[in-house]
């Protein structure tokens, strides 16, 4: 007996899907650019294939970070991936070794019991039907704890879960039927036959002891098979994609392909690798300090694969990164939602389900006539030789504290330095970028970039870690660029700046756009270990709060932002700090508004502590010696 | 000490010293000209900034005067005081005459003739109402235009009769402003379709609760606020009054058309105080109000000693003020009488 | 509008200003003789001949200078002493009421008179600086009124000798009609206007007098556009005639049957204009795709009282105003039209708006 | 010229027409020029009332105090009993007196304005008078004003003038002695000082921008040029 | 057609009644705060690009609620977004935000999707 009609429904799902993943996949890799091509191939005879292959295992199957963050829900996936692997995996093995022959169809493995329902009949049998009872068990369990969490899901340890559309509920009832309507089967067999382990043997017994067993497994292996059909057919539409194209992913980020900043096969992959798994709702302060569910990346993926309109998301975001620094599957969710804000499509494309199987193939939006320049008139800007120059940055001008700091720190280390932008300069482009106005932000980067260059500095010191971002990335200025953080280091460790230790406790938080954004972690942090005494909070680093002014999020109102700044600010100055100071002055402007402690900029507070040598302090009255004016002009 | 003082109006300011002077034990004559005491508060809807009903406040001093130490005439005018050996006459229209030792003067104030302004239209154009018939629309509940039409569009224009040298007053009546903001609101409530615009020269929301009234009508009922003085009013073919002003902070005339117009008048020193002042010689300043002795702690009385004022008879003053000014004059009666003694 | 009638009356009883009725030192408009001699002619007729008042012109008086005040090439010290002597050609002659033929001198001699009570030193440098130039002295005028306030105040004694009413012969509709005052008549100083500046009634008057219906639209106070140095320079000549535009839209739905002005400026606009808007861009605002006819005060009472249209000078108009004189029912000769004094046939213009 | 307000508060027509002004924008409302000129009243009462040098002199030379038309209509409404169009001729004047209306279109137009009206009153007696108002010149006023200017001697006998003859009524010739009290009360008040002005800076101009002026008249490029020209960007 | 040197000449009113005030109500549909502006010009007054140009977001946001859709246009392009205005507003008025919808609006309308 080889062959029964039930096995139809999942060997045309399976094939349908081997089919489909791999059209995809040539789809994509048609679609790679020339170097991102070559590096798959140099990836697939290199070490990173290897590589990917232990991702892979620890994190497609293992889910290894989630169990990172989440215990219960890292059993969850593990369970469900893990133990479905262990099933095939065993399960074919289980056919090849006893069953009557060697090269077995597929179905063979799956639908195994039915065509093999005797009892075992060695040892190695009775082991291998306990195994494998063991594996359905342990994914069994799994599964409990995923319809638990659709129900409840903080008795998985999750504040928010992600919302569902009819197909993924289809989806997902055909994926929880899989495993039941097995067992079910299973137990049917086993009771009619007498065989089965612990579970299905036991289940089985109880079962035909009042029901007739024999004919009640045939329903249940149609069941069984129909469900991994349907799920089958179904996964190109729903997040369960993700399970085979995460492979692909994985093994493509271990090649080195990058998001960059254009939409195509890689970002396809992203988006369809993504498991909704909500983790990202989680990270995200909207979410837990201001209520907002509905714009985490978890629902602009979807909204991305399944051409819904997500207008009212791309642009509903802090750009903190939080989510990005948790996700499982590490997606770059970042550059995703930027090349979102680019591309600036305001409706959604019709949702037709054989186009949602069949997307039409990359499509670069269709080029815009040229329009004129928008900021010619900008008058040109005149600009001092120097070696440093000192850029404070739009909202720097907003809390001219942090100026007047900066420049007494100049001056006290004799640096020959030039400000830049001291009569107010031009934006640095950033914003503009975060909206997706690239182009425009093109204007304002080389008009900077000019200005900087005819100072002939060697050195860019901005005081905004916005700036210092985009410095970083999008200007190509050739010259060295620091936050003014790590221009203090500098200058502590050159010895060219003293300072006194200022006997009070700061808390530090770490702005977005410098700490996750740039990577700038430590050296806020020495500085501040420096002058004063520095106390951890539950938020360092990575896991850094977003102060909740960022401008990435043109949505949100100032009463939501200051429920995001209130939570933000109770946890820093949880332990009562004198200072809670950042290094940003646009999370100094939110927090203040905010928060009893008083918030000031790393700069402040060194500026605080300078030691001026005792020769330089008697001749500071002296005419010669005075200081040059530094105007602050308060625009508002 | 059995003292006699005649309070002359019975508006919120002299009902409120009233009961006060009562409380201080004097016997009290209070004159109206009116069938009714009440004054303006007869009119009006709601109150601003809390939109308290006006009948509260109404029977609150309807209460205040309902004792036997208070004597209420009304539908008598007081047409001269005069003063001799320390005690004072009264003369009414009615040509009797009445003898007291302190008058307190609360002749309220009358509102701006909008005629005056003749182009804003009063009296040519329909649907150009003030804004005290405006309340009145309100109480009744028939807010209509004279077609029977519910407005659609209606604009209030600030300032009309106030800060206007072309009709003689050059002071700011104060509660316009509010007053718009108010009736704004109910205007969005009573016709949620409608569109409301203020036409202002500047928001003044110098009172408690004013700003924040201002502020709810932007944020909740979706006032708009176009800043400048109206310059005409006219109306167009269609029977829609058509609007020029310039909208100051582009810089650009403007032109609008509208359902509904709403002129606030402001306050001026009413008929009848301004022949009392006449008569009995008490002096009025530039603003034609009773002119007070001193701006800051002299604001009760005026140049007769004897004779103190409260409430918009000697300023433009909103509820809130007139009440808490009626009272002071009260303080002063009896410091008149403990000074005599 | 609930302006005309009776029961309003009094409403604007601020503005009734005192107009003399007799002893007129007369001094005519630039513009008016120029192009509307006919006018000015009938009013010396109308109060020396048929309301039998005396009123004299003096050959010697000149123009007032007030377009080149406006122009702003006469400084104001000038105008001011030109004005002055008309006073002592007046003084001279033994008469202390002027009527003033133009709008825009009318303003000027009221802001002049105005200035000299609000700056006496004013009032003494003009009395050296005439003294100085021309040796002659004056006196400040007893009444100063624009010779439409005179037909206004004698509104009612024309309407009792009428001829015709401002009635539609066929129908008994009073006609409608759009009145027009000039800018300086009373936006200067209401008080020396009839009715204010808002709602002036110096031909509005004139109009419900004689039967007809008076328009109130919209852009009913908006200027002409004459702006002086808008018309006086081609380049700026868009400005006015756009600004009559905008007055022609407004009144256009209400189908006026004539428009009525008091200013000369404003009546050569009103009526040239809708033959440039033609001519540009084939637009016409009046009736049936006709133009509206533009009359002076003068012609419209020479009109009621039966005066020949042709000896008021209405041909000399560039909108023809046979349309209205048919539904007025005036009768009028079609041959008479280009005849000189005597009697000899001109000739025609080339081409003729709306007839 | 130490302080162009104080020179300004020296014309009447300035105090008059400048009390303070609050901004409320009546005058711009119903302004003719403000609807069709990039033009606003209020702006320049602003401007003049901060009493600052610079910005009296900006307007002095800006094409903007050329714009109003002189109507008065800001007159009647102003609650603060402002006159913005006195303050107005008060700048031209001064504009005039220090040549700077030759910075702009619209002032260099003084030349058309008093080579045309300005002469006439010397010439004529008349600012506007029927012999000078050319069909040429004026095509607006159509066909029927050329058939008049044609039959002019026969149109004004039929209406009672007296077409270029001595007398009373209409278009009557002023006589010569009468032209010179004008000219003499002219040279007397200031008037033909301000002729001078005109002349003088204008010429100046004219050289400058390489166009003949003429002594008297209007046939000469100079006039055509600012009498005809508009370079745009005056309306918006 | 006749020439006579000079043209008629557009009327500079704001028609409001004839303006086109989609790309407000556009605004006001997503957001609200787009209401709540006092006219007090800090956004004005702090504002990066107004340091060199005539830009005032404050009469930006009086031109879009009048419908003056062309000067509008030219206007908001000239913003940088940098965001001081937001920073800076009494009333929490979410000016950027107010910018991008009405670029958002403006492309719509020409697109002639709105």
């Amino acid at each position: 007996m080889n062959f029964e009609l039930f096995v139809i429904p999942f060997n045309i799902g399976l094939y349908f899907i081997i089919f489909y993943v791999v059209y995809r996949s040539v789809v994509w890799f048609l679609d790679l650019s020339r170097q991102d091509k070559l590096r798959l191939q140099r990836g697939f005879f290199g070490r990173a294939f290897w590589q990917s292959i232990k991702e892979i295992f620890s994190e497609s199957l293992l889910h290894r970070k989630i169990w990172k963050t989440n215990a219960r829900l890292g059993y969850m996936h593990t369970s469900l991936a893990f133990g479905w692997f262990l099933l095939i995996i065993f399960g074919t093995i289980e056919a090849d070794l006893f069953g009557t022959s060697h090269l077995n169809p597929p179905y063979k493995a799956i639908f195994f019991k039915y065509f093999h329902p005797e009892p075992a009949r060695s040892g190695i049998e009775v082991a291998y039907a306990f195994l494998m009872d063991l594996i359905l068990a342990y994914i069994l369990s799994g599964l409990f704890l995923a319809v638990l969490k659709r129900f409840s899901s903080k008795s998985v340890g999750m504040k928010k879960t992600t919302k569902l559309l009819t197909l993924d509920k289809v989806a997902l009832t055909s994926l929880w039927l899989v495993f039941p309507s097995r067992l079910l089967a299973e137990s049917f067999t086993s009771g009619a036959y007498g065989s089965g382990s612990f579970l299905t043997g036991s289940l089985g017994n109880a079962l035909a002891s009042f029901l007739p067993a024999e004919q009640l497994a045939y329903p249940f292996w149609w069941l069984y098979s129909l469900s991994l059909g349907t799920f089958f057919i179904l996964l190109p539409l729903t997040r369960y994609m993700h399970i085979p194209i995460e492979l692909f992913l994985i093994f493509a980020r271990n090649s080195g392909i990058k998001t960059g900043d254009q939409k195509g096969s890689y970002t396809d992959i992203q988006i369809y690798s993504c498991s909704s798994c909500g983790i990202c709702i989680d990270a995200c302060q909207l979410s837990f300090s201001a209520g907002i569910n509905n714009i985490q990346t978890a629902y602009l993926l979807k909204g991305i694969r399944e051409n819904i309109d997500v207008t009212d998301i791309v642009p509903n975001c802090l750009m903190c990164g939080r989510c990005e620094a948790k996700c499982p599957v590490g997606i770059e969710i970042m550059p995703i939602r930027m090349i979102q804000r680019r591309e600036n499509i305001y409706l959604p494309s019709e949702r037709k389900l054989l186009k949602r199987y069949f997307p039409d193939r990359k499509k670069s939006p269709a080029p815009k006539p040229p329009v004129p320049p928008s900021y010619s008139w900008i008058p040109e800007g005149r600009s001092e030789k120097a070696k440093v120059i000192y850029f404070a940055g739009c909202m720097s001008h907003l809390t001219p504290t942090i100026k007047k700091s900066m420049l007494s720190i100049f001056e006290a280390a004799g640096v020959d330095y030039t400000f830049v932008d001291e009569e107010g300069g031009v934006c640095c482009g950033r914003p503009l970028m975060l909206s997706g106005q690239t182009k425009k932000a093109r204007e304002l980067i080389s008009y900077n970039s000019k200005l900087f260059y005819e100072t002939g500095a060697d050195m860019l010191v901005t005081s905004c870690p916005i700036c210092y971002k985009v410095f970083k990335e999008s200007y190509k200025l050739g010259i060295d660029i620091m936050h003014h953080t790590q221009y203090i280091k500098k200058l502590i460790n050159d010895d060219a700046l003293k300072l006194n230790f200022m006997h009070k406790t700061v808390s530090y938080h770490s702005p977005c756009d410098l700490g996750r954004g740039s990577g700038v972690y430590d050296e806020p942090k020495y500085v501040l270990s420096y002058v004063a005494r520095l106390q951890e909070t539950e938020f360092e680093d990575e896991n850094s709060l977003c102060c909740g002014g960022s401008l990435a999020n043109t949505k949100i109102d100032n009463p939501t932002r200051a429920l995001i700044a209130k939570d933000a600010a109770r946890e820093l100055t949880k332990n009562r700090p004198d200072y809670l100071v950042t290094a940003c002055p646009l999370c100094k402007k939110t927090f203040g508004a905010v928060t009893e402690t008083d918030v000031v900029d790393i700069s402040e507070l060194v500026a605080q502590v300078i030691v001026v040598p005792q020769a330089k302090r008697l001749m500071s009255n002296s005419p010669i010696m005075r200081k040059k004016k530094v105007t602050v002009k308060n625009n508002c | 000490m059995n003292k006699e003082v005649i309070v002359i109006g019975a508006g919120a300011a002299g009902m409120e010293s009233a009961g006060q002077l009562a409380n201080e034990g004097f016997s009290v004559k209070i004159f109206e000209k009116d069938e009714s005491p009440g004054g303006h508060l007869k009119g009006w809807y709601h109150l601003f900034p809390n939109r308290r009903d006006s009948v509260e406040v109404m029977d609150y001093l309807l209460d205040v005067i309902d004792r036997k130490e208070i004597e209420l005439l009304t539908n008598t005018t007081v047409t001269k005081v005069s003063k001799k050996d320390g005690k004072f006459v009264v003369t009414t229209t009615q040509n009797k005459e009445y003898n007291a030792d302190a008058i307190i003067v609360t002749t309220g104030f009358d509102l701006f003739r909008s005629e005056r302004k003749e182009e804003y239209g009063y009296g040519i154009y329909d649907n150009v109402i003030t804004s005290a018939e405006l309340e009145k629309m309100f109480r009744n509940g028939n807010l209509r235009c004279t077609d029977g039409r519910i407005p659609q569009k209606v604009g209030f224009i600030h300032c009309v009769g106030s800060r206007d040298e072309k009709v003689g007053n050059f002071y700011c009546s104060k509660l316009c402003c509010v007053s718009a903001v108010k009736q704004a609101i109910e205007i969005r409530e009573h016709v949620p379709e409608s569109n409301v615009f203020c036409f202002y020269m500047d928001i003044r929301m110098g009172g408690s609760g004013y700003e924040e009234l201002y502020r709810e009508s932007q944020q909740k009922y979706g006032v708009n606020y176009i800043r400048g003085k109206v310059s005409e009013v006219a109306e167009n073919y269609e029977g829609k009054l058509v609007l020029k002003v310039e909208d100051t902070l582009v810089g650009k005339p403007l032109k609008m058309e509208f359902d509904m117009l709403v002129l606030m008048v402001g306050m001026e020193m009413s008929e009848s105080g301004k022949e009392l002042a006449v008569n009995s010689g008490l002096l009025t300043g530039e603003n034609r109000f009773f002119a007070p002795a001193d701006h800051h702690f002299g604001s009760n009385k005026g140049n007769v000693d004897g004779i103190f004022y409260a409430g918009a008879c000697t300023a433009t003053m909103n509820l809130t003020e007139t009440l808490a000014h009626a009272r002071s004059a009260v303080d002063d009666v009896v410091d008149y009488f403990r000074r005599k003694k | 509008m609930k302006l005309e009638g009776e029961e309003n009356k009094i409403k604007w009883a601020d503005y009734q200003k005192e107009i003399a009725d007799d002893h007129f030192f007369y001094v005519r408009s630039c513009i008016r003789q120029s192009l509307y001699p006919g006018s000015e002619q009938f009013f010396l007729n109308l109060l020396g001949n048929i309301l039998k008042k005396d009123i004299y012109e003096n050959p010697s008086h000149t123009t007032c200078t007030g377009i080149g005040y406006h122009g702003d090439v006469v400084p104001f010290s000038t105008i001011q002493t030109v004005v002055a002597r008309h006073y002592a050609l007046m003084k001279e002659s033994g008469y202390k009421n002027i009527a003033i033929s133009c709008v825009t001198s009318f303003g000027i001699y009221t802001e002049i008179l105005e200035t000299w009570k609000h700056f006496p030193e004013e009032l003494e440098k003009t009395r050296e600086y005439l003294f100085k130039a021309t040796g002659r002295e004056f006196d400040i005028p007893e009444n100063v009124s624009h010779t439409s306030d005179i037909i206004y105040k004698f509104k009612d004694e024309i309407a009792s000798m009428a001829k015709y009413r401002l009635v539609d012969k066929e129908t008994g509709e009073p006609l409608k009609g759009v009145e027009h005052i000039g800018c300086h008549y009373a936006k200067i100083f209401p008080k020396y206007g009839v009715g204010g500046a808002e709602f002036p009634q110096v031909l509005s008057g004139m109009i419900t007098t004689w039967g007809g219906e008076v328009v109130d639209y919209p852009e009913r106070r908006h200027c002409c556009g004459f702006g002086f140095r808008q018309y006086l320079v081609q380049a700026n000549r868009g400005y006015s005639l756009s600004n009559s535009i905008t007055k022609f839209e407004s009144m256009k739905p209400y189908k006026p049957d004539f428009i009525l002005t008091n200013c000369p400026g404003c009546n050569m606009f009103m009526d040239k204009w809708q033959y440039t808007v033609k001519e540009m861009n084939g637009n016409t605002y009046g009736q049936d795709g006709n133009a509206i006819p533009v009359l002076t005060y003068e012609e419209l009472a020479g009109l009621v009282l039966g005066v020949d249209p042709w000896d008021l000078g209405l041909q000399f108009h560039a909108v023809q105003s046979e349309p209205l004189l048919d539904k007025m029912g005036i009768e009028y000769s079609k041959e008479d039209k280009y005849k000189t004094i005597d009697g000899r046939q001109m000739g025609v213009p080339a081409k003729i708006l709306n007839v | 010229m130490s302080n162009y307000y104080d020179t300004l508060m020296k014309d009447v027509r300035f105090v008059e027409g400048l009390n303070a002004c609050m901004n409320c924008g009546v005058c711009t409302a119903i302004c003719p020029a403000a609807a069709f000129y990039d033009y606003d009243p209020r702006k320049i009462v602003i401007a003049v009332q901060t009493k600052d040098d610079d910005e009296i002199e900006k307007l002095l030379k800006s094409e903007t105090i050329w714009y109003c038309g002189e109507c008065l209509s800001c007159k009647t409404r102003c609650p603060r009993g402002n006159t913005p169009a006195y303050v107005i001729m008060a700048l031209r004047t001064l504009s005039q007196q220090l040549g700077f209306f030759t910075e702009s279109e619209k002032g260099r137009q003084q030349f058309a304005l008093k080579r045309t009206v300005g002469d006439n009153i010397f010439e004529y007696g008349y600012c506007v008078a029927a012999y000078a108002m050319k069909p040429e010149l004026h095509p607006e006023q159509g066909p029927v004003w050329k058939y008049v200017i044609e039959n002019a001697r026969d149109v004004f006998e039929r209406l009672g003038g007296k077409y270029d003859e001595y007398g009373g009524g209409p278009m009557r010739k002023i006589p010569e002695d009468v032209r010179d009290e004008l000219i003499r009360i002219f040279e007397v008040s200031g008037g033909t000082e301000l002729f001078d002005d005109i002349e003088r800076h204008s010429k100046a101009k004219a050289k400058e921008m390489g166009l003949e002026t003429g002594d008297k008249g209007i046939d000469n490029p100079y006039f055509m040029e600012v009498y005809t020209k508009d370079s745009g960007g005056h309306h918006c | 057609m006749s020439d006579f040197g000079y043209v008629l000449l557009k009327n500079r009113h704001i028609d409001y009644e004839a303006n086109d005030k989609r790309i407000a109500e556009y605004i006001y549909a997503r957001e609200p705060s787009f209401g709540y502006c006092m006219e007090c010009g800090c956004c004005a007054g702090t504002c990066t690009s107004g340091n060199f140009t005539h830009l005032s977001l404050r009469e930006i946001n009086i031109l879009i609620k009048r419908g003056e859709t062309s000067t509008i246009k030219e206007q908001i392009d000239k913003c940088m977004l940098c965001g001081k205005c937001t920073l800076v507003c009494p009333r929490g008025v979410n000016t950027r935000n107010i910018i991008i919808l009405a670029g958002e609006a403006i492309q719509k309308l020409e697109a002639n999707e709105l």
